[in-house]
């Protein structure tokens, strides 16, 4: 099962990674610093409207991470955990890689935004490697699971139309503390003790539909709601039609 | 006072297996210029310890190509498909640390700590082959720590008796490889007077920096 | 963007039985004001982690005076007869600890890590009732994480949104507490715009800080 | 015993800590990164001449310790770890206690003078604790003995007659680590695995004089030279007559 928005032209922007990053956004809260993961969650901060004296972290150093500055005024020294040019917000701090990783095992940062390949049932995390295939590396990836106060997993609900929230995880781990928060574009998902809890459907998705799609027990309490996206531009998450 | 080394000279330096540590993230705040005189001069069978290997053609990644490292200790190496390649066909080996773990190791090399006691790692193949210890009921990961013959380290401004400062996300590895090598050679954008850098700026002190490259031409 | 606090509300938030990490070298970047806030409050009990008492009269000095100390984890109290009077009276329980294992613990403490291996004070009485760890053959004391209800940290600069810069040896333990209490609590020289500390010149970044103590009149 | 040296009034600053301080002096190199305890370490400072590029730390956080500035130009920040007015050198660095004891500990500091209450037969310092007496706490003293590459002992060779180098100390020891030289007004000693050298006598005294005041066994390879005393005055140290 492949996911797919159909979106009115004049809108392509919002795919189904739009929705994830605008659901995540709302997470986000006044005072907070946050890390942002490279791919998919860096586009949560494009959906940030509202909420005051956030400052974004990147592990490479700077806190206080600002949009891509105009053509030709890059700098070559300030850069994301990506390698991309960005800028840095009034505030901003330069930290070096010590100070960077003291932050983020220590509990100072409020919370981190990752990808993810799977997440087991216990709601830990797989999304470093893949054995035989991908060899990237951990980079910061462990430290953040591990020692961020909330961490946010932002992924599509499946990849090539496997479920990757599954009851036990294929890839090796990223750590064993559990994840706070999952969010696809299918489901808001809170794993907790007793399991995973189905806490929201996405824009045109049932109960069933996000069961069908995952590989591991949902707990539910009563009928999810769907998926609050008032930081999608008013009207645009409504008229996106089921897959 | 420092002497200004040249690159070639500080490439001379460095001899066939020697353990080298080099700062940067993907390429930014790396020693450039070291970086080619080393490719240059070519060790062989070079240990590397950085946060990654950029990718090729950048940075560490011109190490990488030369074919001139035998081992690497690293956090990342996912946008160099060369070191992958050369890590699966059993070219060069390499140690994944994860990055926060890899800095605390460095820093203890550098600050006579027996270890890092962490718990990132744990429940991963990060653990394996490595002593878990219980501290007030909580385990923890220990991380041996690492240090090098030389630190190859990018400043931004450096003074004549090394002291070095750093600028927005290029002081990442930097600073704290300073502390851990037997040999510390900084590369600077540009080189001023004593007093230029203030003592509350200063972020390196002199007294770590073995020998500061020469200005750029 | 952080709301100035005046010193009485700052040492309001302090309750009987706190730890309280404080800053400065023999009274030398101490959070002065703050310090003389908690004396007129008075709260009974407090764990005091701080480098020393400096003299009586002066800085961390006038907390024990105050009679409202109990216990005290610090390195040096040489120069403060009065602590060591108490010491001795058993008014309050003081636990030594070198200088540099201390501020590795506050590190520790604030960075996630389980503890600090390290040699400073093997074959010592520091060394009594701890675990001795052996590394590659090499004994290490592992000394436990220090962490407070409340850094009272002194500055030079502080700006609006709690950046803050230190001044010569006014650095001392500060930066590091700024790691290692739930509040963290900054006393500035000056309180300047953002902007006016820029990001390579921050030392504390502001997410660390609390509360920034209002300007002194 | 008690060693006062009868000095010439118009050199009286001359006294046992001078020739102490003026014969550590010696021991300092160019380009090295010093420690000198506060006390009688502290008096190094003033003998050193000619030695270039020589960098004073103090642990309280400064790199490039100088003199005590002019009368009026004192700066409540800037001081040394007894707490007394400095100034700092062209080339100064300004440090927290964690990178502080970073160089301490991780072998970064050339040398230490400290001062000592104690040593051992194996040459192992106990200078922080007189238990019932004086409890100052250890301060930085463990943490510099174990970490710096070099450790000299600078200290009077009795204390109010009694000798300081014994074969077992009374005092708890300040490290495991045996230091490097024991330098006192009567003698230049060398700790080694075989045991104390006696490398140097002090001005006036004989090898006799020495192990009278010595309360362990000093190993002897040839009759030690008058200790070298070029960094004071010419003519004051020869001048000073023997206990």
């Amino acid at each position: 099962m492949t996911i797919t928005l159909e979106l009115p032209a004049s809108k392509s922007s919002f795919n189904p990674k739009d929705i994830i990053a605008a659901r995540v956004a709302e997470e986000v809260r006044s005072g907070m610093l946050v890390n942002l993961g490279i791919g998919l969650p860096s586009r949560v901060a494009g959906f940030l409207a509202g909420v005051e004296d956030v400052f974004f972290q990147a592990e490479n150093g700077v806190i206080g991470l600002g949009a891509r500055p105009p053509e030709g005024m890059e700098d070559p020294f300030l850069t994301d955990a990506g390698g991309g040019f960005v800028s840095a917000v009034p505030g901003a701090a330069s930290i070096d890689s010590a100070i960077s990783f003291a932050l983020i095992r220590g509990g100072h940062l409020d919370m981190t935004v990752l990808g993810g390949l799977e997440v087991d049932s216990d709601g830990r995390l797989a999304n470093w490697t893949v054995p035989g295939k991908m060899v990237p590396g951990m980079g910061g990836a462990m430290d953040l699971v591990a020692g961020a106060r909330r961490v946010v997993v932002a992924m599509t609900h499946t990849a090539k139309g496997k479920p990757k929230i599954k009851e036990t995880c294929s890839l090796p781990l990223t750590a064993l503390r559990r994840v706070d928060l999952i969010v696809t574009e299918m489901a808001v998902i809170e794993p907790s003790d007793a399991g995973l809890i189905l806490r929201e459907v996405g824009p045109g998705q049932t109960v069933e539909t996000v069961l069908a799609a995952t590989d591991a027990s949902l707990l539910i309490d009563e009928e999810p709601p769907e998926m609050s996206l008032r930081l999608l531009p008013i009207g645009i998450a409504k008229e996106s039609p089921a897959p | 006072m420092k002497n200004a080394l040249k690159p070639e000279a500080a490439a001379a330096l460095i001899a066939d297996g020697a353990t080298v540590m080099i700062g940067g993230f993907m390429g930014v705040g790396s020693p450039h210029r070291l970086i080619d005189a080393l490719v240059d001069r070519a060790p062989k069978n070079l240990t590397i310890i950085a946060n990654d290997t950029a990718q090729p053609g950048v940075g560490i990644g011109k190490l990488i190509t030369a074919g001139i490292v035998q081992t690497l200790i690293t956090s990342h190496i996912g946008l160099n498909p060369e070191t992958q390649a050369k890590m699966i066909s059993g070219e060069i080996a390499v140690e994944l640390s994860p990055q926060g773990t890899l800095v605390e190791r460095i820093r203890a090399g550098g600050s006579g700590l027996g270890g890092v006691l962490t718990q990132t790692g744990l429940g991963t193949p990060v653990e394996d082959g490595k002593q878990i210890i219980a501290i007030n009921g909580v385990d923890y990961l220990l991380e041996t720590p690492l240090r090098a013959d030389f630190a190859l380290i990018a400043a931004n401004e450096a003074d004549y008796v090394g002291n070095l400062n750093y600028a927005l996300t290029a002081h990442n590895f930097n600073p704290i490889m300073a502390l851990a090598a037997d040999t510390v050679i900084a590369e600077a954008q540009t080189i001023v007077p004593v007093g230029v850098i203030p003592p509350d700026g200063v972020k390196t002190p002199g007294v770590l920096v073995s020998h500061v490259l020469e200005r750029a031409a």
